[in-house]
């Protein structure tokens, strides 16, 4: 039963991380319906300047000025490649952006190397928040749950409360319509870009001390962003909220509990055969759940893909 | 004999908006017939249920006496309706000889093919060409479909849309936003390659209208309140009063 | 959402006029001559490995590019369809009674077939969308393919592959495949085999269909054609060519691994087909060539390789999204007026200074990528058969006035050359 | 068609690099291992410990024969089996008739099938397969060939003398045993389950599992099993990120127990966990670093810093491979023939410059040598790694590990 508490808190935490990198995809996504290859990539800018700033200025600043910086790259890229690009068609973007992501990976270890860097969480998180059952939670953790909820709410708020969210809602739906309404519809993209990447770029900060600041980090996550925001639909942000936490606590628990595909398979009424290690089967009965944890999410996907082609919360088909 | 097109208590509504409100009508072979009615009366509607770009609420539709419904646009197709698009609908990257050659290949009976080559055959050649011919691209053969005028994009796709042969023909505003003289040029087109099919269209110009059509249906929020030849349509008043009045008020 | 692909307007202008000819056979006779003569001119072992393994991509491509350019679909796993051929080939060659009675050659066939069925599986509920559907479900499935392979030991064998020797099957005609020469002239056979099967492929109905359906997805479907079904036979033979890829991988390299199979292999394919070109047939060729080149070549001479790959990439899609083809074919109206001459000057003088302001870029990158990673105390590096001091003045100055002067040749005869870009390209308009 | 002029260039291009690297009177060694990607760290390094020990410990003594010098040929493989083979077939077309690999079994097994249908089907020009890291048991077992040499330990070797070490700490009554999902992790699985069962049967493994190999972002609910399983200890064969990360994990979740693992050390791993590792991370390796087995070892390790002061001596066995290969040469009286100097190899005894004789066993060309417990700490480490202050250390030493250990490997012998 602690266990179980303990788990849960950790899913959340992987959850809240993986919303802040796909409720910026699924902004950028809904406003200009491409899919950002690179987003995973902009995560991982943020994690490295973060780590540069903080050898010089400290972990704070470094939370402050690196998301900044990566959402003016955000800007820049949208400014300068993306909409030079979006004329050729939706598949040149994928592909740009795809591109794009390659060279960045390129571009880390050509600046930074290819070992993983020191960065470090702050001294004064380093301590351990409380103990469940002799399972302790760093106070890094909660610290990460407070950041992610506040980004969350700070964003539904600008959202839904704010001139400039109404705006960028209405140029959701009506592009046209806003552009003919005076408002700088290519500077609002590009603003959502900007802010969709610092968002990943926060990310990237307060997960680098965490899961490792290497130049693989994007590789690591970067699918699993797109699943993420697939399984949610496409363009909803409280999609990718419930995908986020949903794929969180799967891949959590899954890894947590063994669970056996044999006793599974025995359950279903299967008997295994007497020779197994000579069968074509061996490995389909030797299969346990922290095996394939984190493959699940894949496997939700297409499930999704074809039951639900437009998610679990998405609006438009994608 | 039963009629070309047949519709019974047709029903279309998006969310509780009804669009299309039990329309019944129908369509003989052979006969021309035109959907009129103000803005938003629901004539696209009605096109995108019947070719099966929707699917209805209720109702049915029978094309040859076949019920039409769940089925899917390129199954309608191959029983033999095709349809053109208000909004220019071709293959814009490939030229105009291979839109019209890539229109025949299914009434060819060439189906999911992959042994054999287009090119080799002298009679998709020569259809094709003998299409171009008659909605007078031939000239144009060879550019892309993309680089025409839009008159003659809007020939192009009449002349893919009779193409197959088939023997029911749906035009959905073929000449809007056309001059003058291109609406006279591809009403003359339609006239001559329609010849003995059954013809049905959506048109705003009346003038179109009455030089196309033997038969109008008028269509007002989603339901016909007239239908019959163009003179006892022109003289009824209903119509007089609840579409061509306004549409004289719109201009 | 739409996937239309981009190509050149230019593309049907030189196209054969239909029914005249269908396959124009010089330049295939050319290629076959080339394959047969190559390894007579380039006859060391290594020069050839370098052949086959250009070969087995060239054909990779093609077959992506059946749905990419042909079908515009954009998979980022088509890796698994070539990998599982090439696996099922693996696991042939290691049945000895079977393999013993089967001659070497035929295996590709099986390859295919192999490929052929994973990609009936997969297509029958991966095209039903095209566009970004069709892109996530191929990611999916693509993982979910790679990461199996290290669980599914008893097909995948695991990090470490399956292995296998080629040579123990049937002989043919007496050769039992000992030599790297020997597998060269298989794969070539195959390659002009696929080559051709898959050009004539793009000229049925259903390769005709298929760029209707990317063009204009809607519109095909009130021809008759199911959107749907072509989408899935494109996809369907795009897998049995990618196949007989994995199998001649198989026969080439007599291994198999994860690597066969994963997201960067399907990631690669991608980059040397949009490389290459998706508007016309043979620009995967191209692709195929230049990456086979940069990945064993460039990367003996740097380690930034991937770097440089990286630039090049996005580069293209953002300037050239007709890719080295499409920019070759941009020539092709000037070239028929006979007014290509009137470029080469022009083209001479802005290409030359291109081409020293890289090299100088090129040069600093490394300076910059030596100061920065080389251990310290080692100052000294070698550059263009040169070999210098990192940490003198004089190298970057002579690096930074040559990118300089490089680019600014360029910039300078830029406008010359849009000219003579211009009036080369301007045709007096004769209506045929 | 262009295919003609641009495979031209292709070839020419290759021709060029062959010639360039044709000149006379060297034994070229090919060095096949990862120069770029992410493990180019590791590979640079190794490379690195390759050009240093040529240097020092064959041309700066004379070279071997008649005063041939060794130069080592690096090929960036990227890790991948395809590239390995495409580099094997430049290198063989460069003449070259030595190749050293290590970084991934899968690599090396590739190379080994690879080199015996090539040795087989080319006897005129054989090389040599000098395997310096690979540490799959497969390789000088069921996969073994006649060109094949093993100086690391392999896994199994390894293992036992890890559990040698576990079996006599009483405190430890339950163990832990989790690794990656491939063969390398299943074989130290299968390896510690059978070895603690033989040596301490009262054992509990409380927990026997696999992770997916370089895709678990975060190990903590890993860490949380093994916490709550109360767990004495854990064996692990993770490396690179899968290390960093699991370890790290476990102890930032409230384990309190010893790690014993195979690859923790060097390549900005030891800087990586620091303090957090001292008194936890127990890694077994050959070659002792600290303290200094020899003033000759130390002043090898202090050249070699003088020389790359980023680098490692993280496989200290690289020594053991160009110093046997030289004597191997000269015993045989030629470089070129292969075949003399793998008979010169194989139950070649030498004494290793970081302590203790080795000897490369004839039967599977396994290398025997000591093998040691080292403990990752920042007291009293001569030569740190990474430059952190921290390293590894030796605290126990097996002599000779598993000199006597089956081996299923039939070589055929030319």
């Amino acid at each position: 039963m602690d266990l179980i508490l303990v788990n849960l808190i950790d899913g959340l935490v992987t959850g809240l991380l993986l919303f802040m990198l796909s409720a910026g995809l699924t902004l950028i996504f809904s406003m200009m319906g491409v899919l950002n290859f690179a987003h995973a990539s902009f995560y991982m800018l943020g994690a490295y300047f973060a780590f540069q700033i903080s050898l010089a200025l400290g972990f704070w600043m470094g939370l402050l000025i690196a998301p900044l910086i990566v959402g003016v790259l955000g800007a820049g890229v949208e400014r300068y490649g993306l909409r030079r690009v979006h004329q050729y068609g939706h598949v040149p973007e994928l592909i740009f952006t795809f591109g794009l992501a390659l060279l960045i990976e390129e571009l880390v270890q050509f600046i930074w190397g290819k070992n993983q860097m020191p960065y470090a969480a702050p001294d004064i998180l380093q301590f351990t928040a409380f103990s469940i059952a002799g399972n302790s939670i760093p106070a890094y953790k909660i610290f990460m749950i407070f950041i992610s909820v506040a980004i969350f709410i700070g964003l539904l708020w600008v959202l839904t409360r704010t001139r400039v969210g109404m705006i960028i809602q209405a140029a959701l739906t009506y592009p046209k319509t806003v552009e003919a309404l005076g408002h700088n519809v290519p500077l609002i993209f590009m603003g959502v870009f900007g802010v969709g990447t610092a968002l990943a770029g926060v990310a990237g900060v307060i997960a680098g001390p965490v899961l490792g600041t290497f130049p693989g980090m994007a590789f690591v996550l970067g699918s699993i962003v797109f699943v993420t925001i697939v399984i949610g639909g496409l363009g909803s942000l409280w999609g990718a909220l419930v995908a986020s936490l949903l794929i969180g606590w799967i891949t959590t628990f899954s890894k947590a509990y063994n669970l056996r595909m044999e006793d599974l398979l025995t359950t279903l009424g299967f008997t295994k055969p007497e020779a197994i290690a000579d069968s074509p089967w061996r490995d389909l009965w030797s299969i346990t759940s922290p095996q394939i944890a984190d493959i699940l999410p894949y496997i939700l996907m297409v499930l999704i893909l074809i039951f639900r082609p437009y998610g679990l919360f998405g609006k438009r088909d994608a | 004999m039963t009629a070309a097109l047949a519709l019974e208590g047709l029903t279309k509504s998006f969310g509780k908006t009804e669009i299309i409100r039990g329309v019944d009508l129908a369509i003989g072979k052979g006969e021309r017939h035109a959907i009129i009615g103000p803005n938003g009366a629901g004539k696209s509607t009605l096109f995108n249920l019947i070719t099966g770009r929707f699917s209805q609420t209720a109702g049915t539709i029978r094309l040859h006496g076949t019920d039409l419904a769940g089925k899917a646009p390129f199954q309608i197709n191959r029983m033999g309706l095709s349809r053109s698009f208000q909004i220019t609908n071709i293959f814009p990257k490939m030229t105009v000889f291979e839109n019209v050659r890539c229109s025949l290949l299914w009434a060819m009976g060439y189906r999911y093919n992959f042994w054999s080559m287009v090119g080799r055959s002298r009679a998709l050649t020569e259809g094709a060409d003998a299409i171009l011919e008659q909605i007078n691209l031939t000239a144009r053969r060879d550019l892309p479909a993309g680089v025409l005028s839009y008159a003659e994009q809007r020939a192009l796709e009449i002349g893919i849309t009779i193409a197959g042969g088939a023997d029911v023909i749906m035009l959905d505003e073929p000449t809007a936003g056309m001059s003058h003289s291109e609406t006279d040029y591809i009403v003359d087109l339609i006239r001559t390659v329609t010849v003995g099919k059954t013809l049905v269209m959506v048109e705003h110009d009346m003038g179109v209208v009455f030089g196309l059509a033997d038969q109008i249906s008028v269509l007002v929020y989603g339901e016909i309140i007239a239908t019959g030849t163009t003179e006892a349509v022109r003289a009824n008043p209903k119509v007089q009063e609840a579409y061509l009045g306004g549409v004289l008020e719109d201009h | 959402m739409s996937d239309q692909i981009t190509s050149e307007p230019t593309k049907p202008a030189q196209r054969m006029r239909a029914g005249s000819m269908v396959l124009p056979l010089a330049p295939w006779l050319i290629a076959a001559v080339a394959l047969v003569v190559l390894p007579f001119i380039f006859t060391n072992n290594s020069a050839i490995t370098i052949m086959n393994q250009m070969a087995i991509t060239i054909i990779f491509a093609l077959a992506y590019n059946m749905l990419l350019g042909q079908g515009g679909m954009l998979s980022f796993g088509h890796a698994v369809y070539a990998g599982v051929g090439g696996f099922a080939c693996m696991h042939i060659i290691n049945a000895e009674d079977f393999f013993a009675g089967l001659p070497l050659p035929l295996l590709p066939i099986f390859g295919g077939l192999f490929g052929m069925g994973l990609a009936t599986i997969v297509g029958s509920f991966s095209t039903r969308k095209a566009g970004t559907v069709f892109a996530m479900i191929s990611l999916g499935v693509g993982e979910l393919i790679a990461a199996c392979s290290v669980i599914i030991v008893a097909f995948f064998g695991g990090e470490e592959g399956i292995s296998g020797d080629r040579t123990y099957g049937l002989p043919f005609f007496g050769v039992e495949f000992l030599q790297q020469i020997e597998v060269y002239y298989l794969i070539a056979a195959w390659l002009m085999i696929s080559a051709i099967l898959m050009y004539l492929y793009s000229r049925t109905p259903m390769g005709r269909m298929a760029n209707a359906v990317r063009d204009n997805p809607e519109r095909a479907e009130f021809l008759g054609y199911s959107a749907r079904w072509v989408r899935f036979y494109s996809f369907v033979a795009s897998g049995f060519f990618a196949g007989i890829a994995g199998a001649l991988f198989a026969i080439n390299y007599e291994i198999l691994t994860e690597e066969n199979l994963n997201t960067t292999q399907s990631g690669i394919i991608l980059l040397v087909t949009f490389l290459g070109g998706v508007g016309f047939f043979f620009g995967p060729i191209l692709g195929a060539i230049v990456f086979t080149l940069v990945q064993t070549v460039l990367s003996l001479q740097t380690e930034l390789w991937a770097f440089y790959l990286g630039i090049i990439f996005v580069a293209t899609v953002m300037f050239f999204p007709g890719g080295l083809a499409g920019l070759l074919m941009m020539h092709v109206p000037a070239w028929r007026m006979g007014k290509i001459g009137h470029l080469a000057w022009p083209y001479l003088k802005t290409l030359g200074g291109g081409l020293i302001g890289s090299l100088g870029a090129a040069a600093l990158i490394e300076m910059v990528f030596h100061l920065r990673h080389a251990s310290i105390g080692d100052h000294e590096m070698t550059l263009f058969w040169t070999t210098f001091d990192s940490h003198t003045v004089l190298p970057w100055i002579i690096a930074g006035v040559t990118t300089l002067i490089g680019f600014g040749i360029c910039r300078a005869t830029a406008p010359a050359l849009v000219e003579a870009w211009n009036e080369a390209n301007a045709a007096p308009k004769v209506a045929p | 068609m262009r295919t003609s002029t641009t495979l031209g260039v292709a070839a020419a291009l290759t021709l060029t690099v062959s010639a360039f690297a044709a000149t006379a009177d060297t034994i070229k060694i090919a060095f096949i291992d990862p120069l770029s990607g992410p493990f180019a760290g590791t590979g640079v390094n190794g490379l690195h410990q390759y050009e240093f020990a040529a240097e020092e410990l064959v041309n700066k003594q004379g070279g071997v024969l008649d005063g041939d010098m060794f130069e080592i040929v690096a090929f960036d493989n990227k890790i991948s089996p395809k590239e390995s083979l495409i580099q094997l077939q430049v290198a063989i077309d460069q003449g070259i008739r030595y190749i050293a690999q290590g970084n991934s079994s899968g690599v090396a097994s590739a190379l080994t099938e690879a080199i015996n249908k090539h040795n087989r089907r080319n006897p005129d020009d054989r090389v040599l397969f000098l395997n310096y890291s690979a540490v799959d048991p497969a390789l000088t077992n069921d996969k073994c060939n006649f060109w094949h040499f093993r100086f690391d330990a392999n896994a199994d070797i390894k293992m036992d003398a890890l559990t040698d070490v576990i079996a006599a700490d009483d405190e430890i009554k339950k163990v832990y045993i989790i690794g990656q999902d491939y063969s390398f992790g299943k074989a130290v699985s299968s390896a510690a389950v059978r070895f603690i069962g033989e040596k301490r049967p009262d054992i509990e493994i409380v927990g026997n599992e696999l992770h997916p190999i370089g895709k678990v972002k975060d190990f903590t609910p890993y860490s949380r099993k093994i916490v709550a399983a109360e767990a004495d200890a854990i064996i692990t064969g993770n490396w690179g990120a899968d290390m960093l990360g699991l370890g790290k994990s476990v102890l930032e979740n409230g384990y309190e127990g010893p790690i014993f693992t195979y690859y923790a050390a060097a390549d900005g791993i030891t800087a990586a966990f620091g303090a957090t590792g001292e008194g936890a991370l127990r890694l077994v390796a050959e070659g002792q670093i600290n303290p200094p087995a020899n003033d000759r070892a130390a002043a090898y390790y202090e050249a070699f810093k003088a020389k790359y002061p980023d680098g490692n001596i993280s496989q200290a066995r690289i020594t053991n491979v160009i110093e046997m290969l030289a004597r191997a040469i000269n015993e045989a009286g030629s470089a070129t023939d292969v075949v003399p100097v793998a008979y010169a190899l194989a139950g070649m005894e030498h004494e290793s410059m970081w302590g203790g004789s080795v000897m490369m066993r004839e039967q599977d060309h396994q290398l025997i040598q000591d093998v040691h417990i080292h403990a990752h700490t920042g007291n009293d480490v001569t030569f740190d790694y990474d430059n952190s202050g921290f390293g590894i250390k030796v605290e126990e030493t097996v002599t000779m590990a598993a000199m006597d250990s089956p081996t299923t490997c039939e070589m055929d012998r030319p």
